[in-house]
């Protein structure tokens, strides 16, 4: 075996056997069971990175060997799939450094982080599968190595939640699995490949591959949170916040996401998914799903929630971007797969902050929290203004791309998407910035701890600033060309067959 | 109709008369009785058929032998099962066991079950 | 080498029954630990000849049939004798320390344990319809043994209810043998199959055949005849347990469907295969269903084995009158759902077992809290579960997989309903047993540690059902081997 | 060479001194340092060559510095208000709340020099974003329920403001292919959407410049803003809002006389009506604030104008520039004022009320002040003949009784002050910022580029025409003021 095969499998290994070790280990051993998530974590963060240049230099790496008959597992290492790996490793790393400090004095630890671990490598396995299958693999082991993460706290609300969370899950499941099925059926073995299977198909395929397209979008869908397949998402709070932050920012709503971009991209091809008409109407139900998730945002009291209904309205922003068919359009979803990862994940770190530090949960227990927390407002400053779409941070160059995507594509009415979601995007997180900063404290903080000389523990105060640094990286330097938007147009290049 | 066909047919009904004892009595005992009963009758139809067919055959003998022995090794374990079940419940058929489903089946609580 | 093998392979488990009868529980275990030994080195050793050689037959003793035994050793067939000897060296391995030595009545397991053993070599390699039916009895009786094995009441009218089934399944089997022999004078399979090949005058053994099917669908436990599965699959020791669900039922089965690969073609119909195949899939629904409402933990998995057991029935309508690639799917996918299924059926139930010893009740409430205590036991647990859920990479996915396909491509798009369905359903239940455990407001905090041993033997079990899925290609190849190098050796 | 450094420090120098208020202890350096921050953009406004850019590739999605000579009149008049502004709020403020003032002042200064040297659309659009939202935490400062209401409307609007800006741009930018300023003006004039675009862009950037109907937020948040931020608010930002207009619109491109319509109508509504309303008012600042709607109204007479005409467009744009030099300058000095406590001595408060009073009379045109200068190039321009769009012939009259309606709520500004003007002591650098706006609008104004480039006329040597043009006015609203003082007077209501 070459180097070119072993990387994505040391690459999904280092979390996989994280995860083994940390379940080996007693539950009393802290420091070393930090230590090997830390390590773990650096290692497979070098591991993409060597990747990622590899990739960049166009090279190749992959494996594949077969599984059951007619069946392969594939990894393969292309750039959209290193734009994902990238995004998971780098938040891998961080979320670690932030659940450690979060979980500081709390039971079950070496079971959460082996499940941590677990739910990493099935995001690494994501983003690496070659095709539908090993795609299929790797998602349904996200939504079984999850699940004790959402049920993290035992309570009967985390136990309903959890319920809820693997019922829609699991479903989507067999939905997308009876739709592979079916693909698999009339076509065989599908890799992932630029431009897709179905170029030039026979005209009495159409049919069965347009209802193919729904149920695997279908499938998808309930990961990705399109409504009305969202439910389970802002359930799904109870979680501890590292675990919203991952849920949310990377691993189970990114992995729909990313479902539907190699099924539209790779499976089908642009081309032919808007030939049948299917784009479409996946960009009607993005629309919707974008406005209505920041409509429903909009009248949350608990800031978890109203995170929770953003990320609803922020992920379907990808697939609108892919919907617009243009190279400029798909640049613009893809990105925002990045982005929306970016600021979400900072958003949590701080609700956790928040939560953690002083015990506010609802949105009107944070007046005064800025003075008394400064890094950590900041930092949700930034992401919140991102998510407005507010120049220059990373989510201004998303709808900026995106806009000028859709007016390529002629799809003007986008453009009032995009303004509406932005408006309301605006009316939901600007009160809570405007307690922040603007108000006074009135009562005392629910539940106020001291942690250290900075304004909570470094451990939660660090992740949160630097994933805002990144942030406002990403938007100002967005033209670099090791920017996300750089990378995305390099994919946008190679893999996108336009 | 050959004697052999006669030993099949009667085989078949005493098959039919240990299947309906089999079914319908509750005592074990008897139930066991009823199913030695099935037993025999299998073996005539083994015996009787293969020698309308074929004539004098060993093989079906053989197997009728092995069959017997088979039968007594089950009915042996029966008693002892129905035995020691007599001895500890002190009853000789199989009523309907407690179902232990969910509550909102029925209004009964199902009693804890001894440690394993 | 061959004889040596074939005789280790059925006789130790014989001598070894004898042995351990006149031995105690404490030195039977020790006599057993070597027999162990010998068993999966013989079968391993079995299983690569086969892997090198091809399959073969093998006339027991140089006899030959009809008075003879003639074996037949082909692919599946060693595949299926390593499976057991890997099953059931674990739950053997697992009960010398699971079981309470000082009971009196427990001396009786081991020498049990080798007659079950014993019989499922013979169902196995046998390819005679009344060995197997001499085999099959044996499994039965030393089955219900094991069940009735020192319990109380509820534990003997559970074997009792279990012998009654399964004599009458054997004696339905048996009417079917007699037919048959009546019809064609010969008990081999394949010289049925091939006289049924030459005249197709076989009035009346149609019926035969539908006796022998009814007979091993109630030894199987198909819906509606698994009563007697959950009471005695329940309320057994969990090795037992394991060894039943895993294998026990897998003997009848396997019997059943060489009878309908061999005959179910000439006299076989299509009402007959899709009734089959309809009573598997209300299986599926109603022993999930089921599953999710029982309150005692190891009946949750006990009606978890019926569902899965109506997985195995889809052979029956997909093998009947199809293209040969579907019906090879659908047979590699039966395959695989009997070996992914006994390693996760043991793989669960040994766990079970150190559940309940751990918290002291056999309820699944009362595993709250469970998660903090006994993390490895849960998880071997719920490894098991992600395989019976039939999620990938598991071998219950790539079976589900393949039946999935084989429907697809013979148009039997209904049973992707009970494929689909029944994955949520054990999703369901493994689900709830999962939840019970991460209560965290139980207040009980005594509680018993198993032995790192008993925690580590399902684990593997669990790992290898997982790993299934990732190797299921090289197991099926295996599978496949037939007589290569030509018949009889 | 000295452009692109200093134009990076006009940026870099007000961002970095955000890590001053990391540590409490720091603030007083902070407090310190605000008049130092618009330093670079004075000195690059003064000593920067013209027309260099300065490419930054890798910034947004491309970015392009520089300065032309409309840019650099918007920047010097920027940094020069802020700057003096600056050393206004060093005595100004408190010692509560002071990081925060800090911070926001120079977020928000960051974003006013920022979009005034940015060429290219996103650096534009980002650094107009970041001057309305940081604005806001000047407009809340006070917290009063009052300031927070005043922000609410500020930032709904700001909002509303900020998507039809990112619409047009976005449409015009698709159209134009490029992400440069400079060609948004050519590709809107061949949109075949062009309607549209004007539009938004109008609305979008009206917001900000106080365009009637979009206007309602600045009464109520340039009043509540402490006093140096009010200053820059109105003499500053609101210009940010006109150089956007500017920069974008197709002028020179194609004739619209139908935008010169709107335009002028709104200029009108705004100059006639804001005066109308500001003359209602009680408190000195929001009449300012209404003033600024009024003069606004009249540069928006001229924008409009500059959408009819073509060939005129390119003189206009520095006459805009010289009345917003002027204007901001005036009304920045004017805003510093409501802050100025008076002296005891009844010697110095004369002169201190005749300097208080003067940038005012500048606005109204008061002859030999910048007011007179921007006057009388806004009428040289807009004379009748060169415009044939529908309501051309009503410009006249209403820049006349514009200049008096402006006349009129100085002495309603001087009025109202003089009711709540407090005596006392001022803090040294109140006194010297006070000075330093007053200075640089009376004095300094007419060495600033923007005024030099009109060198071709000698503001200072004027005819009678134009001397009588200016003066009647002033008369005229100063006896309408008198009259209106007297009759109040005698009803006694308000004197006391």
């Amino acid at each position: 075996m070459t180097t070119g095969a072993l990387l994505p499998v040391f690459a999904l290994m280092t979390s996989l056997t994280a995860a083994v070790i940390i379940f080996t280990l007693p539950e009393q051993k802290h420091q070393l069971r930090t230590a090997v998530n830390l390590i773990a974590a650096v290692l497979k963060l070098l591991l993409v990175g060597l990747m990622i240049w590899g990739v960049f230099q166009g090279r190749e790496y992959g494996i594949s060997f077969p599984m059951i008959p007619g069946v392969e597992f594939v990894l393969r290492a292309d750039a959209l799939a290193m734009l994902f790996a990238g995004l998971s490793a780098s938040w891998w790393l961080l979320t670690t450094v932030y659940a450690v400090g979060y979980l500081e004095d709390s039971p079950n630890r070496s079971r959460f982080f082996g499940f941590f671990s677990l739910c990493v490598a099935s995001t690494m396995g994501i983003a690496l599968a070659g095709n539908l299958f090993t795609f299929f693999l790797f998602y349904e082991m996200l939504t079984l190595s999850t699940y004790p993460l959402v049920v993290h706290r035992g309570t009967q609300q985390a136990l309903r939640a959890g319920r809820t969370y693997i019922i829609y899950t699991l479903t989507g499941g067999a939905v997308l699995l009876f739709g592979i099925a079916m693909l698999h059926g009339f076509s065989g073995d599908l890799p992932f490949r630029p431009g897709g299977h179905f170029a030039d198909m026979s005209p009495d395929l159409q049919a069965p591959l347009t209802l193919v397209f729904v149920i695997l979008i279908a499938g998808l869908g309930v990961k990705a949170a399109i409504v009305p397949l969202h439910g389970w998402l802002p359930t799904a709070m109870v979680a501890p916040a590292p675990v919203s932050a991952l849920l949310h920012a990377v691993a189970v709503v990114k992995a729909g996401a990313f479902g539907i971009v190699r099924v539209v991209f790779e499976i089908y091809g642009l081309e032919t998914a808007n030939a049948l008409g299917l784009l479409w109407g996946l960009a009607a139900i993005a629309a919707f799903t974008i406005i209505y998730g920041s409509a429903r945002a909009l009248s949350q009291s608990d800031l978890k929630r109203r995170l929770a209904f953003s990320t609803v309205s922020q992920v379907s922003y990808i697939i609108l971007g892919l919907c617009l068919a243009g190279p400029v359009g798909v640049a613009g979803g893809l990105v925002h797969l990045v982005h929306q990862g970016v600021m979400k994940i900072t958003l949590f770190f701080c609700a956790g902050n928040y939560a953690e530090t002083l015990g506010i949960h609802r949105i009107d227990e944070l007046d005064g929290a800025g003075r008394r927390m400064p890094g950590t407002s900041v930092a949700f400053t930034l992401a919140a203004f991102g998510m407005i779409g507010t120049p220059p941070l990373a989510g201004f160059i998303t709808k900026w791309t995106m806009g000028t995507g859709a007016l390529a594509a002629g799809m003007d009415w986008v453009i009032a998407v995009l303004v509406i979601s932005s408006l309301l995007n605006a009316a939901y997180f600007l009160p809570v910035l405007n307690r922040i900063w603007f108000r006074e404290q009135k009562n005392a903080w629910p539940e106020e701890r001291q942690w250290g000389r900075f304004e909570t523990s470094a451990w939660l105060l660090w992740p949160p600033l630097i994933t805002a640094g990144f942030l406002v990286l990403a938007g100002l330097l967005a033209s670099a060309s090791f920017s996300p938007l750089g990378w995305v147009e390099l994919i946008v290049a190679r893999e996108v067959d336009l | 109709m050959t004697p052999s066909l006669l030993y099949a047919f009667a085989g078949a009904a005493l098959c039919g008369i240990g299947l309906f004892g089999f079914i319908v009595i509750s005592h074990l005992l008897r139930k066991l009785l009823a199913f030695n009963l099935m037993g025999s009758g299998v073996f005539l139809v083994l015996v009787g058929l293969a020698q309308h067919r074929s004539g004098p055959d060993p093989v079906p003998q053989a197997l009728v032998l092995t069959g017997i022995v088979v039968a007594i090794a089950a009915t042996a374990l029966a008693v002892v099962l129905i035995r020691r079940y007599f001895h500890l419940s002190g009853k000789t058929a199989l009523e309907d066991p407690a179902r232990d489903t969910l509550p909102h089946q029925g209004p009964r609580e199902v009693r804890e079950a001894p440690r394993e | 080498m061959t004889l040596w093998l074939m005789a280790g392979l059925l006789f130790t488990p014989l001598a070894w029954a004898v042995l351990t009868l006149l031995a105690g529980f404490r030195r039977g275990r020790v006599v057993t630990w070597l027999g162990i030994a010998i068993q999966v080195l013989v079968s391993l050793a079995l299983w690569a000849v086969v892997v090198r050689d091809g399959g073969f037959q093998y006339p027991l003793g140089g006899w030959q049939a009809p008075l003879g035994i003639e074996l037949r050793v082909d692919g599946l067939a060693v595949t299926f004798v390593l499976l057991t000897a890997l099953v059931a060296a674990a739950s053997g391995l697992h009960a010398g320390f699971y079981l309470d030595p000082d009971k009196q009545w427990h001396r009786y397991f081991w020498p049990l344990f080798w007659f079950l053993w014993a019989g499922l070599n013979v169902v196995w390699l046998g390819n005679d319809l009344f060995n197997l039916y001499v085999g099959l009895e044996l499994i039965s009786l030393s089955a219900v043994g094991l069940v009735a094995l020192g319990g109380q009441s509820e534990a003997l009218r559970a074997a009792l209810r279990y012998l009654m089934a399964a004599l009458l399944g054997s004696l339905a089997y048996l009417l079917g043998v007699a037919l048959f022999y009546g019809e064609f004078g010969s008990l081999s399979l394949s010289g049925i199959a091939s006289a049924l090949g030459q005249d197709s005058s076989g009035d009346g053994t149609g019926f035969a055949l539908v006796l022998m099917l009814f007979g091993l669908a109630l030894k199987t436990a198909l819906f509606p005849m698994h009563r007697w599965l959950p009471p005695a699959h329940g309320i057994a020791r969990s090795p037992v347990s394991a060894l039943l669900s895993a294998l026990v039922v897998k003997g009848s089965f396997y019997i059943a469907a060489r009878l309908w690969l061999e005959l179910g073609a000439p006299l076989g119909s299509l009402a007959l295969a899709q009734l089959l195949g309809l009573l598997g899939g209300m299986a599926v629904f109603w022993g999930g269903w089921q599953a999710l409402r029982q309150r005692k933990l190891k009946q949750v998995v006990a009606y978890s084995s019926v569902a899965q057991i109506g997985y195995l029935f889809l052979l029956f309508p997909l093998t009947w009158n199809t293209t040969e690639a579907a019906a090879l799917q659908a047979q590699q996918a039966m395959t695989l759902q009997v070996i992914s299924h006994a390693l996760a059926k043991a793989a669960m139930f040994l766990s079970a077992g150190n559940l309940i010893m751990s918290v002291g009740s056999n309820r699944v409430n009362a595993l709250a809290g469970v998660s903090h205590f006994l993390p490895f036991s849960l998880f071997s647990f719920g490894l098991a579960g992600v395989s019976l859920m039939g999620l990938p990479p598991t071998g219950g996915f790539a079976a589900k997989w393949l039946f999935l396909q084989a429907s697809l491509a013979t148009g039997q798009w209904w049973w992707l309903v009970v494929l689909l369905g029944g994955g949520l359903l054990s999703a369901a239940y493994v689900f709830r047993v999962y939840r019970a455990s991460f209560v965290e407001d139980s207040n009980i905090d005594h509680f018993f540690h198993p032995a790192r041993r008993l925690e580590i033997i399902p684990m593997i079990l669990a790992l290898l059902s997982l790993g299934l899925g990732l190797m299921a290609e090289p197991v099926l190849s295996v599978m496949a081997l037939t007589f290569a190098n030509g018949e009889g050796t | 060479m000295i452009a692109s450094p200093l134009m990076l420090m006009t940026v870099i120098l007000p961002l970095a001194s955000l890590f001053l208020a990391i540590r409490p202890q720091w603030q007083t350096i902070y407090r310190y340092s605000l008049p130092l921050l618009p330093l670079p953009a004075i000195l690059a406004g003064l000593m920067a060559e013209l027309h260099h850019w300065l490419e930054l590739p890798w910034l947004l999605i491309g970015g392009l510095w520089g300065l032309d000579e409309l840019r650099q009149t918007f920047l010097l008049l920027t940094s020069v208000l802020w700057a003096t502004a600056g050393i206004f709020a060093v005595g100004y403020l408190e010692t509560r709340k002071l990081r925060p003032f800090c911070l926001f002042w120079a977020l928000t200064l960051t974003g006013n020099l920022g979009l005034i040297i940015s060429v290219d659309l996103a650096s534009f659009y980002s650094f107009f974003a970041l001057m309305t939202f940081a604005a806001y935490g000047l407009v809340v400062h006070e917290r009063t329920d009052e300031a927070n209401r005043a922000g609410r409307v500020y930032l709904a609007m700001a909002v509303a403001g900020e998507m039809a800006l990112l619409t047009g741009l976005l449409m015009a930018a698709h159209q134009a292919g490029s992400t440069l300023l400079t060609e948004l003006p050519g590709a809107i004039a061949e949109s075949d959407r062009s309607g549209m675009i004007i539009a938004l862009l109008v609305s979008g950037f009206g917001v900000k410049a106080g365009l009637p109907f979009l206007h309602f937020w600045l009464p109520l948040a340039h009043p509540v803003a402490p006093t140096p931020a009010s200053a820059v608010l109105s003499g500053a930002m609101i210009k940010a809002g006109l150089l956007g207009w500017l920069v974008t619109l197709p002028f020179g491109e194609l004739s619209l006389p139908a935008w010169s319509n709107t335009l002028v109508v709104l200029g009108a509504i705004g100059a006639l009506g804001g005066a109308a309303l500001g003359l209602k008012q009680v408190r000195p600042k929001t009449v300012l604030a209404y003033s600024s709607i009024s003069q606004m109204g009249l540069i928006t007479l001229m924008v409009g104008a500059a959408m009819a005409n073509m060939e005129q467009a390119a003189t206009l744009f520095s006459v805009i520039a010289l009345y917003a030099l002027h204007h901001g300058l005036a009304k920045g000095c004017l805003f510093l004022s409501t802050a100025v406590e008076l002296p005891t001595q009844r010697r110095f408060r004369w002169t201190l009320w005749l300097l208080i009073a003067l940038p005012g009379f500048s606005l109204a045109g008061l002859p030999f002040t910048s007011g007179a200068a921007a006057k009388l190039a806004m009428k040289a321009e807009l004379k009748l003949e060169q415009y044939d769009f529908a309501v051309a012939e009503y410009l006249p009259l209403i820049m006349t009784a514009g200049a008096v309606a402006t006349m009129l709520l100085i002495w309603r500004f001087i009025w109202t002050l003089h009711q709540s003007a407090r005596r006392g002591h001022n803090h040294p650098f109140k006194w010297l910022g006070w000075v330093a706006a007053t200075v640089c609008s009376l004095v300094g104004f007419w060495f600033l580029p923007g005024a030099r480039s009109e060198a071709g006329h000698s503001w200072f040597v004027l005819t009678p025409g134009e001397l009588w043009s200016l003066c009647w006015p002033i008369v005229v609203a100063t006896a309408i003021a008198a009259v209106g003082w007297f009759t109040r007077g005698r009803n006694g209501s308000d004197l006391g």
